[in-house]
C-alpha cells in the first residue's frame, strides 16, 4: 500500500510541478500573445481602410457569413464605408476574409485573413496586390466572380488556384450585396 | 447531416494519414501483414473514439471554465496515456479473446500522434461532445481503411520484384505517396457540393 | 489563483493515474517470460513499430520465442542486438569446428554430357523433376543457382561457365543452400580442409568417363599412391576423411587424372 | 574520453540520423515541411524539448517508479512542448501558425520519448544532454532538407526569416511560375522520404561494403 | 442451333489436330525384337516381379504381380525369354525395374478367343478384371478394378464413359470407338454389371460426329441402355471432374471420387480392355497409340504391345520427316516430353508425338501481368498467379493453403499465359516441396 | 561439349496465340484511330504532343534499362503508356507536361516497383494526375476541335469544366445538360444539328446535338479521348481479340449510368431520375477510361468477381467526381482510387473452388 502511495504521489508531483511552471509561462507570455493577436487585427483593418477612419464595431450582423462589421467614417464623423470580417470557403476549408466597401457597395481593398489554402497555390491569395483585382467593383461593374470576367493578366495570376479565387470573390460579393443593403446607416 | 459530414471528412477528405501526416510511425510499421493492420486499426478506432469524449469533457468542462486552456496538451496526453493503459488492463481481464486479437496493439497507440491529434481538432473544430466522438470514430475508421489499403499493397509487393534498395520501408512510403496522390480526389469542394 | 488551479488539477489528474497504475501493476501482474522481460529492458521502448511487431514488447515475446530474427530494432541498432543476442545466447551458436558449404562438382555445359535442353523454371528442383536434369550426369550441379538465392549472406557465386563455387569466406554455414539442392552435391565440410573432392558421382568409372571431363572416375590413384592423402574410394567416388592426416593431398590432387581433387579455398 | 563524447553528440547527425535511419518522428517531419522556415522552427523546437527532457530524466530517473516510467516522461516532455508553443506563440507568431497543430504533437513524436528511454534513463545528465542536442540537430537537418527540397520544387521558393526590408521570401525564377505542387502536398511529401530513404538506405549498405 | 453440354468454369480451346490421323484406321505394330516391360506402368505401388532373367514367358502369363491394393499385375504381352530385368526410366521421369524380353521369333503371339461370360457374376466379373490387370488407359492409369469396387451401401447413380478425348492430336480413342464399337459397348455393359449404375451415358466430344453417329447406331441395333451424350468441344473435358460436371452437373469436392458423387467414369478404351480382358480372358497387353505430331512423317494409329520401344513406333510410322523440337508420350497438354526414343510403351501411353516449335509457343518468358487469364481457364477455381507467386518466393505453406493441391495439371493456365511462365511446372514444384 | 537438339519441359506443350507483347501493341493499335482523330481536329500541335508523350516514355525506360541491365523496350509497354498519356494530354500542353508525367510514371510508378507487371497503381493515369495536380493551370487549358470552327478559343475550359461551373453558379436551375451548354451559347456542328433533328422528326427520340458530337468527337476535351465513336471501335477490336474482358468496363458505365441517371439531375434542380447520362457517357474520357486504362489488367483484380467489384468501385467514384468534385478529372481519379483496393481485393475475393458447392448441402443432411 504504501508502495502504491509513493508511486502515485510521485507521478503527482512531477505532472503538478510541470503544470506550475507551465502556469507561470503562462503567466508571462499570455498577455504577449493577446496583444499580438490583436495587433494582427488592427494592423489589417487599419490596412483595408482606405485611409478613412475606424468606427465603432458590431457582431450583430443578421447574416451567418459576416462575422464583425467596423464602420468607417471619414472626417465629417459620416460613414463613408463599413469594414467587414467574412467566412468564405475555400480549396482547403473555410477561409476569414477581410473587406471594406465604401457604401454603395464599392470595394476599397480586401485582404485573406485565416485560410487553409495550399501553400504556393491557394495562398498566394494572402498577397496585399492579389485583391487588387477587386478594387472599386461591387457598384458600377459586378465583383468578378468566374475566372473568364477576369483580364487575361489576372485570370493567369489565378492560375489553378479557381476554388480559392472563387471562395474569396464570392465572400466579396456578397459582402457588397450585404452593405448595399445597409443603405450607408 | 453533420455527422455524414464529419464521416466524410475524416476518412476520405481528410484522411489522417494520407493528408494530414498522423500517425505515420503505425502506418509504416505496422502495415506488414493485414492481420496486424485490421487489428491495429481496431484498437485505434476504439481508443480515438473514447479518448474523444473523455479529452472533451476534460477541456471542456475543466480547463475551459477554469481559464486553464494552455494545459491542454499536458492533460490530454495523461489521460490518453491513463486512458490505454487502462483500456488494456479491462480487456486483458474481462475478455482475454479481445486481448489477443487488440491488447498487443495497445502501447503502440499512447505514443500515436493521431489519437492525441484528434483530441486537439475536436478542440480547435469547436465540436460539441458527439460530434467528437463521431470525428474520433471517423478518423480511426478513416486510419484503419488506409491502414489496411497498404498493409495488402505491401503484401502484395512482398511477391514482386521491387527494386533492391526501395524494399521495405521505401517502397511502403512510396506506395502511401501514390495512395495520397490518389486521394487527392476527395477535397473539401466535394462535401460541400454534397451536402448543399 | 490560476497556477494553484493548475496546479491541483494535474495533481489530481496524476495521483489518479499513478495510483491507478501502481495498484493494477500490482492486480494484474501476469508472470511474464523472463527473457521477454530482459529483453524488453534492453530494447529502447520507443514502440514506433518499425520492427514489425506491435511496440517492443511485441518484438520482445517474439524474440524470446524464437520467432523473430535479432536485428529488426531499427532505433536500438547494432549495440541492442548484440545484447539480445547474449541474452538469448544466440552467439554461442556456431561454437565447435566451423563448418563450410562446398559444392562437390566442377562440370559444366562444356565439360559434361547433355541429354536434353532443360526449358522451365530456374530453380534446380524444378529441373530435377524432368529426368533429374539435362546433364548426363544425375549426381552432379544443375547449375540454376537455386542455392544462390537462398544464401543469406551471398556467399555463393556462379560464373559465366555455370561453374558454382562457394565463398568459405563469406560462408556462415547455415546450411540452407544444402536444404535446397536435389542432387545434394553441396555438402558441408570442415573450414580448414585444403582439399576437396569436386564430384559426387556414384557411376562406375567407365560411365563417368563418357559423360564428364573432370568427374571421378574411380581410379583409385589417390588412394593407392597416397595413402596420407585421406582419400578413400567408395562406390566409385573417392572421399577424403578429414580427421585423417592429409600430408599427401596436394600430391594427390595433382596426381588426379581427371583433376577433381580441388582446392577448397579457391 | 572527449572523442567519446563527440560520438554522443555527433551520432545523431548521420550514422543514427533520427529520420532516415531510426524513423522516429516521421508526422512531423512530414508535415510541417512545407516551408524551409518551418522546418527550422520544428527542428529548435524539438531541440529545445529534447536536450530538457534528456536532462530531466536523467536527473529523475533515480526518482521514478519504474511503473508510471512512461506517463512521467509524458508529462515531463509535454510541459517542455507547452512552454515551447507559448513563447512561439508569443515571439514567433507566423512560425506557430505554420506549424500548426505539430507543434502540441511534438509530444507524442516518438524520437522524444524514444531518447527518453533509450539513452536518458540509462546516461549521465551531460551525456544525455549531449545525445538530445546530437538527436536534435539530426532531426533539425534532416527536416531542413526535406523542406528545401519541397519547397523549392514544389513552391518555387525558399523561405527563410524576414530580416529588417527583405520579406524573407526567395523566389526561384522558372520553378515559381511552375513549380511541381504536388510536392508540397502530402503525396509529394511521402515520395520523396521513400526515395530520401531508399538514398540512405543504399547509402549506408555501400558504406558496409 | 443447339447448345451442347459442358462443364461451366474455365478450359481453353487448343486447336485440335486430330485431323492429321483421325482417319487412320488402326493399324498392328509387327512384333518387336525386344520388349522392355515396366514392372511399374500404373498409379500406385509398382508390381513385384515373379519371374527372373532367363525364364521363358508365355503370352499372357502374369510376369508382375500387384504389391499392394492400389498396384495392378503385369503380364507378358508375347511368347519368349526374359533377358534382363534392369532399371529404366519412362517417360514421367519415373525410374522402375523393368523385364527387357526377346520375343520368340518363329511365334511370338498367344491366341485369345471368345468365350461366353454372361453367367458370371459381378464378383467374379471384378475378379477377371483384377486378374487381368487392367487399368485406365485414359492416361492417369488407375487400377481399374479399385474403380469398380463398389463399397457397400453406396450406390452408383451414373457409370459415365469417357469417349472424349479432349487433348489435341490424340486420336485413339476416337479410332476404337468407330472400329471397335460394339465390343467397347459391350465392354461398358460389363462394368454396369458390375456397378448397377442407374443411368449409362457416354460423353464424346462434337468434333467426333462419326463416332457420336456409330455409337448411336451401334446402341440402337444392340439395345443397350446407353445414352450417347455429344458434348461441346472444351479442354480439359476428359478429366473426369470436368466431365462429370459436363454430363450429371455434379462437382467432386476437393480430394473426393467419384464415387463419392455417385458415379463411376470409365474411358472407351478402358471398357474396350475390359471387355478382352472378360471375353476374352486377354490380360492387358496391347493398347492403342497415336502416332503423330507434325514431325512425324506419317501419322497412324497404331495397336501397339505392351513394352515397344518409341523407336519401333517411330520407325513402322516411316521415320522422322525432321528433327522435331520435341517428343511427347501422351497428349500435348499434359503428356510428358522426353529425349530418349528407347523408352517403352505403357499401359497409359495414349500417343507418341514429334512436335514443331509453334512460333508462338516459345516466346520468351515476361514478367506477370496480371492479367487474370489463368484465373479464367482453371478449370479447378485455383489462382495459378499467386499460387506461383507463392511457389516462386518458397512459400509453400501458402500455396497449401490455397488449394495448391487441387491444381491437377491439366495446362490451362500455361497454356493461355501471355507472358509465358511455367506455370504448371510451379505447380508440380510447390506440390513436391510443399508436401514435405 | 555439342548441344543437344530434344527440349524437355514441363506440360503444357502448346500454347494460345498471344504474349504480352501482342497485348500492349494491340491496345496500342486500338487506340491509334481515336489518337489520329484528336491529331485531325486539334491539329500538327496535338500530333506534337502525342509524339513527345511516346519518346520521353520510351527513353526514360531506355535509359532505365541501360542502368539496370534489362531490356524491356519490345514489350511495347513503354509505348502504350505513352501513348495513353500523350492521349490524356490537352493539346496545347507545355511539352514539359507530358515528359514529366512519362518520366514519373515510368520511373516512380513502374521502375520503383520492379518494372512490368510489379506497379499496383496505372503509370499512365498517375503520371497524368500528377502533373494534373502539379500545373493545373497548363493542364486545364483546352482548345475547340477544328470542326466547331472558332479556332481561337485557347484558353477555354472543357465542356464538361464550362458545365459544372454553371451549376456551380447556381444560374442554371432546372436546365438538363444539353439546356445548359445551350444556355452558355457551346457551340455545336451542323451535323450534329441534322442528326438530332433526324432524331426527332424521323424516330420521336430528343437527342441533342451535344451528345452527337461528344459522341462522334466535336468537343473539346484531351486529344485522345474525345472521339468516344472511335475509341468504341477501338475497344471492339480488343474484345475481338479477346484482350479484355467484358466486366470492367461495363460495370463500370453500368454503374455510373444508373447512378447519374437517378441522381445526376439533383443538382441542377431537375430532380430524382432526370440525369442526362449518354452525354455523360461520351465526354471527358469515360470511354478512352473503361475500355483502355481501367482494363489495365497489371493494376485491375484478377479474379472476374473482383473485375465486377472494382469496376462498379469506379463507376461509384466516377460518378460522385464528377458530379460533386470540384475536378473535371473524374475518371483518372477515379480509376487511381480503385487501384488501390485492387490488392485488398484480390486477397479476399477469390474465385469459386471446383467441387465446393457439393460440401456444402452434404455437411448440412449429414447433420440433420
Amino acid at each position: 500500500m504504501r508502495q502504491m502511495a509513493r508511486v502515485g504521489i510521485t507521478l503527482a508531483l512531477i505532472a503538478s510541478i510541470a503544470a506550475t511552471s507551465l502556469a507561470v509561462v503562462n503567466a508571462v507570455t499570455a498577455p504577449k500573445i493577446a496583444a499580438y493577436e490583436q495587433q494582427v487585427i488592427e494592423n489589417a483593418l487599419k490596412q483595408v481602410s482606405g485611409g478613412f477612419e475606424l468606427g465603432e464595431s458590431t457582431t450583430d450582423t443578421g447574416d451567418e457569413a459576416i462575422g464583425i462589421i467596423h464602420r468607417l467614417t471619414g472626417d465629417d464623423q459620416k460613414t463613408t464605408g463599413y469594414i467587414l470580417q467574412m467566412t468564405g470557403t475555400g480549396y482547403g476549408g473555410s477561409m476569414t476574409v477581410m473587406a471594406s466597401y465604401k457604401t454603395d457597395g464599392s470595394v476599397i481593398d480586401a485582404r485573406l485573413l485565416a485560410n487553409a489554402e495550399t501553400p504556393g497555390l491557394g495562398k498566394k491569395a494572402e498577397v496585399p496586390a492579389y485583391m487588387d483585382k477587386f478594387k472599386d467593383t461591387g457598384a458600377d461593374s459586378p465583383v468578378p466572380v468566374k475566372k473568364n470576367m477576369l483580364q487575361k493578366d489576372d485570370a493567369d495570376s489565378i492560375g489553378g488556384a479557381t476554388v480559392t479565387f472563387s471562395g474569396v470573390a464570392r465572400a466579396i460579393a456578397h459582402g457588397s450585396d450585404y452593405v448595399k443593403t445597409l443603405g450607408g446607416k | 447531416m453533420a455527422y455524414i459530414a464529419i464521416f466524410i471528412t475524416y476518412i476520405f477528405i481528410n484522411n489522417f494519414i494520407l493528408s494530414q501526416f498522423l500517425g505515420l510511425c503505425p502506418f509504416i510499421g505496422v502495415s506488414k501483414n493485414s492481420e496486424s493492420a485490421i487489428g491495429m486499426g481496431m484498437a485505434v478506432t476504439f481508443v480515438m473514439g473514447i479518448a474523444s469524449i473523455i479529452t472533451w469533457v476534460v477541456y471542456n468542462l475543466v480547463l475551459l471554465p477554469l481559464g486553464l486552456a494552455y494545459l491542454q496538451t499536458l492533460s490530454f496526453i495523461l489521460v490518453i496515456a491513463g486512458l490505454v493503459q487502462f483500456v488494456e488492463m479491462i480487456i486483458q481481464k474481462n475478455s482475454p479473446a479481445l486481448y489477443q486479437a487488440l491488447g498487443i496493439f495497445l502501447p503502440l497507440i499512447t505514443t500515436n500522434c493521431a489519437v492525441l491529434g484528434i483530441a486537439i481538432m475536436n478542440i480547435t473544430e469547436g465540436y460539441n461532445i458527439m460530434e467528437s466522438f463521431s470525428a474520433g470514430i471517423a478518423a480511426g475508421i478513416g486510419f484503419t481503411l488506409a491502414l489496411v489499403l497498404m498493409s495488402n499493397i505491401r503484401e502484395r509487393l512482398d511477391l514482386h520484384p521491387v527494386r533492391k534498395a526501395f524494399r521495405g520501408v521505401p517502397i511502403a512510403f512510396i506506395s502511401g505517396g501514390l495512395m495520397a496522390l490518389a486521394f487527392m480526389a476527395f477535397d473539401k469542394s466535394l462535401l460541400t457540393n454534397l451536402l448543399g | 489563483m490560476n497556477i494553484l488551479f493548475a496546479f491541483l488539477i494535474i495533481a489530481v489528474l496524476g495521483l489518479a493515474l499513478g495510483l491507478g497504475l501502481a495498484f493494477a501493476a500490482k492486480k494484474f501482474a501476469v508472470e511474464k517470460d523472463e527473457r521477454a522481460e530482459q529483453i524488453l529492458a534492453i530494447l529502447p521502448g520507443a514502440n514506433c513499430g518499425a520492427c514489425g511487431y506491435p511496440g517492443c514488447s511485441g518484438y520482445a515475446g517474439a524474440l524470446s520465442g524464437g520467432k523473430a530474427q535479432n536485428g529488426l530494432c531499427s532505433p536500438g541498432g547494432a549495440k541492442t542486438s548484440a545484447l539480445v543476442a547474449k541474452i538469448l545466447g544466440i552467439a554461442d551458436e556456431g561454437a565447435g569446428e566451423r563448418m563450410v558449404a562446398f559444392v562437390h562438382c566442377r562440370g559444366n555445359h562444356e565439360l559434361t554430357k547433355r541429354d536434353f535442353q532443360y526449358e522451365g523454371i530456374e530453380e534446380c528442383s524444378a529441373a530435377h523433376m524432368l529426368f533429374q536434369g539435362e546433364s548426363s550426369c544425375k549426381y552432379g550441379c544443375l547449375h540454376l543457382g537455386s542455392c544462390m538465392r537462398v544464401c543469406p549472406t551471398n556467399a555463393i557465386h556462379r560464373d559465366e561457365k555455370g561453374n558454382v563455387t562457394v565463398d568459405p569466406e563469406a560462408c556462415i554455414g547455415c546450411k540452407k543452400c544444402t536444404l535446397v539442392c536435389p542432387t545434394k552435391v553441396i555438402r558441408m565440410l570442415p573450414a580448414r580442409g585444403s582439399h576437396a573432392i569436386a564430384c559426387n558421382s556414384r557411376d562406375p568409372g567407365p560411365v563417368v568417363r563418357k559423360i564428364c571431363q573432370v568427374g571421378c572416375i574411380a581410379c583409385k590413384i589417390c588412394e593407392k599412391k597416397f595413402p596420407d592423402s585421406g582419400c578413400t574410394v567408395i562406390n566409385f567416388l573417392s572421399e577424403i576423411d578429414y580427421a585423417k592426416p592429409m600430408t599427401q593431398i596436394a600430391d594427390a590432387a595433382a596426381a588426379c587424372p581427371t583433376k577433381c581433387i580441388v582446392e577448397a579455398k579457391q | 574520453m572527449a572523442t567519446e563524447r563527440m560520438q554522443v553528440l555527433t551520432k545523431g547527425f548521420f550514422k543514427e540520423n533520427p529520420v532516415f535511419i531510426i524513423m522516429l518522428g516521421l508526422c512531423p517531419t512530414l508535415g510541417v515541411t512545407t516551408q524551409v522556415v518551418n522546418g527550422i522552427g520544428m527542428g529548435l523546437s524539438v531541440i529545445f524539448v529534447l536536450v530538457f527532457s534528456n536532462i530531466f530524466i536523467a536527473m529523475l530517473k533515480n526518482i521514478i517508479p519504474n511503473s508510471v516510467r512512461i506517463p512521467a516522461y509524458i508529462v515531463i516532455i509535454a510541459a517542455f512542448v507547452t512552454i515551447v508553443e507559448m513563447v512561439m506563440h508569443a515571439y514567433a507568431p507566423s512560425i506557430y501558425q505554420a506549424l500548426g497543430i505539430f507543434l502540441p504533437l511534438i509530444v507524442v513524436n516518438c524520437i522524444i520519448l524514444g531518447r527518453a528511454e533509450a539513452f536518458a534513463n540509462k546516461n549521465t545528465v551531460l551525456d544525455s544532454f549531449l545525445d538530445g542536442v546530437g538527436m536534435g540537430i539530426g532531426f533539425t537537418l534532416s527536416l531542413t532538407l526535406i523542406a528545401f527540397i519541397r519547397e523549392v520544387f514544389g513552391a518555387g521558393t525558399i523561405t527563410l526569416v524576414p530580416i529588417g526590408g527583405f520579406d524573407g521570401v526567395i523566389e526561384i525564377p522558372l520553378l515559381y511560375t511552375y513549380p511541381v505542387r504536388v510536392l508540397t502536398l502530402a503525396a509529394g511529401a511521402l515520395l520523396l522520404m521513400g526515395y530520401l530513404k531508399a538514398f540512405f538506405e543504399w547509402n549506408a549498405a555501400r558504406k558496409r561494403g | 442451333m443447339e447448345r451442347l453440354p459442358t462443364f461451366s468454369k474455365g478450359g481453353v480451346h487448343p486447336d485440335d489436330k486430330k485431323a492429321l490421323s483421325n482417319n487412320q484406321a488402326i493399324q498392328r505394330l509387327p512384333v518387336p525384337s525386344e520388349l522392355v516391360l515396366p514392372l511399374s506402368q500404373h498409379l500406385g505401388a509398382p508390381a513385384s516381379p515373379l519371374k527372373q532373367k532367363g525364364d521363358m514367358v508365355v503370352a499372357g502369363e502374369k510376369i508382375g504381380k500387384a504389391s499392394s491394393f492400389i498396384s495392378a499385375d503385369v503380364h507378358c504381352p508375347v511368347n519368349g525369354t526374359i533377358t534382363d530385368l534392369r532399371k529404366v526410366v519412362l517417360a514421367n521421369s519415373v525410374v522402375t525395374d523393368a523385364f527387357v524380353i526377346t520375343p520368340d521369333a518363329s511365334n511370338p503371339l498367344g491366341e485369345w478367343p471368345e468365350q461366353p461370360y454372361d453367367a458370371l457374376s459381378p464378383e467374379e466379373l471384378l475378379a477377371i478384371v483384377k486378374d487381368m490387370g487392367v487399368v485406365g488407359t485414359g492416361g492417369a492409369t488407375f487400377p481399374t478394378h479399385v474403380k469398380l469396387s463398389v463399397p457397400k451401401g453406396r450406390t452408383v447413380d451414373a457409370l459415365v464413359v469417357n469417349g472424349v478425348e479432349c487433348e489435341p492430336y490424340l486420336t485413339a480413342d476416337h479410332r476404337l470407338m468407330l472400329e471397335e464399337t460394339e465390343r467397347v459397348l459391350r465392354g461398358i455393359m460389363i462394368v454396369a454389371k458390375i456397378t448397377g449404375p442407374k443411368r449409362i451415358i457416354i460423353g464424346v466430344e462434337n468434333n467426333k460426329k462419326d463416332a457420336i453417329a456409330m455409337l448411336r447406331q451401334e446402341i440402337a441395333r444392340l439395345g443397350f441402355p446407353i445414352t450417347v451424350m455429344a458434348l461441346r468441344v472444351k479442354y480439359p473435358q476428359g478429366d473426369e471432374k470436368q466431365l462429370l460436371k459436363a454430363t450429371i452437373k455434379r462437382e467432386i469436392p476437393s480430394g473426393k471420387l467419384p464415387l463419392d458423387v455417385g458415379a463411376v467414369v470409365l474411358n472407351v478404351g478402358t471398357s474396350f480392355a475390359i471387355y478382352e480382358a472378360v471375353a476374352m480372358r486377354k490380360p492387358l497387353i496391347d493398347r492403342v497409340v497415336t502416332i503423330s505430331g507434325e514431325a512425324m512423317k506419317e501419322k497412324k494409329n497404331l495397336r501397339v504391345l505392351l513394352g515397344s520401344k518409341v523407336a519401333d513406333l517411330i520407325a513402322f510410322a516411316g521415320g522422322l520427316d525432321h528433327e522435331p523440337d520435341k517428343f511427347i508420350s501422351g497428349g500435348p497438354m499434359m503428356g510428358f516430353a522426353f529425349h530418349d526414343d528407347q523408352i517403352p510403351v505403357i499401359k497409359g501411353t495414349s500417343g507418341i508425338l514429334a512436335l514443331d516449335k509453334e512460333p508462338s509457343a516459345k516466346a520468351p518468358t515476361t514478367p506477370c501481368i496480371s492479367c487474370g487469364r489463368c484465373v479464367a481457364a482453371c478449370p479447378m477455381g485455383l489462382q495459378p498467379t499467386k499460387l506461383y507467386r507463392l511457389i516462386e518466393h518458397r512459400d509453400y505453406e501458402r500455396a497449401m493453403a490455397m488449394n495448391l493441391m487441387d491444381c491437377k495439371e491439366c495446362g490451362c493456365c500455361s497454356y493461355s499465359c501471355p507472358a509465358h511462365l511455367p506455370l504448371v511446372h510451379g505447380m508440380k514444384l510447390g506440390k513436391r516441396l510443399g508436401r514435405k | 561439349m555439342d548441344v543437344p537438339k530434344t527440349i524437355v519441359s514441363s506440360s503444357p506443350h502448346l500454347h494460345a496465340r498471344s504474349s504480352t507483347a501482342s497485348i500492349m501493341w494491340d491496345v496500342s493499335i486500338a487506340l491509334a484511330p481515336a489518337a489520329l482523330w484528336g491529331v485531325y481536329v486539334f491539329g500538327l500541335r496535338a500530333l506534337a504532343v502525342l509524339l513527345v508523350s511516346i519518346a520521353s516514355s520510351v527513353l526514360v525506360e531506355y535509359l532505365l534499362n541501360r542502368f539496370s541491365k534489362e531490356s524491356t523496350l519490345a514489350d511495347g509497354s513503354a509505348f502504350l503508356t505513352g501513348l495513353l498519356i500523350g492521349m490524356n494530354m490537352p493539346p496545347d500542353a507545355a511539352f514539359a507536361v507530358p515528359v514529366i508525367a512519362s518520366a514519373f510514371a515510368m520511373f516512380v510508378v513502374k521502375w520503383t516497383f520492379g518494372g512490368l507487371g510489379a506497379n499496383w497503381i496505372n503509370p499512365a493515369l498517375a503520371g497524368r494526375v500528377f502533373v494534373f495536380f502539379s500545373f493545373t493551370g497548363l493542364m486545364n487549358t483546352y482548345r475547340l476541335p477544328r470542326t466547331l470552327g472558332s479556332v481561337d478559343a485557347l484558353g477555354s475550359a472543357s465542356m464538361l469544366t464550362e458545365m459544372k461551373l454553371a451549376i456551380g453558379e447556381g444560374t442554371v436551375e432546372q436546365l438538363s445538360s444539353a439546356g445548359i451548354l445551350a444556355s452558355l451559347d457551346y457551340p455545336f456542328t451542323s451535323f450534329a444539328g441534322s442528326v438530332s433533328s433526324w432524331f426527332q422528326e424521323v424516330l420521336g427520340i430528343t437527342l441533342s446535338p451535344y451528345t452527337v458530337d461528344a459522341f462522334f468527337g466535336n468537343i473539346s476535351g484531351c486529344i485522345g479521348e474525345v472521339s468516344a465513336f472511335l475509341l468504341l471501335a477501338g475497344a471492339a477490336y480488343l474484345f475481338i481479340r479477346k484482350v479484355i474482358t467484358w466486366q470492367i468496363p461495363v460495370t463500370f458505365l453500368a454503374t455510373f449510368s444508373l447512378l447519374a441517371w437517378i441522381f445526376g439531375g439533383v443538382r441542377n434542380g431537375l430532380g430524382l431520375f432526370q440525369g442526362d447520362f449518354v452525354l455523360q457517357l461520351f465526354s471527358g474520357g469515360m470511354i478512352l477510361g473503361a475500355f483502355f486504362m481501367a482494363t489495365d489488367m497489371v493494376t485491375s483484380p484478377t479474379t472476374s468477381k473482383g473485375m465486377l467489384i472494382f469496376g462498379a468501385g469506379i463507376g461509384f467514384f466516377a460518378f460522385l467526381l464528377r458530379y460533386f468534385g470540384s475536378l473535371p478529372e473524374s475518371v483518372s481519379l477515379a480509376i487511381i482510387v480503385m487501384n488501390i483496393f485492387v490488392p485488398t481485393i484480390d486477397r479476399y475475393i477469390l474465385p469459386k473452388r471446383f467441387g465446393e458447392v457439393i460440401v456444402e448441402p452434404k455437411k448440412k443432411e449429414a447433420k440433420a
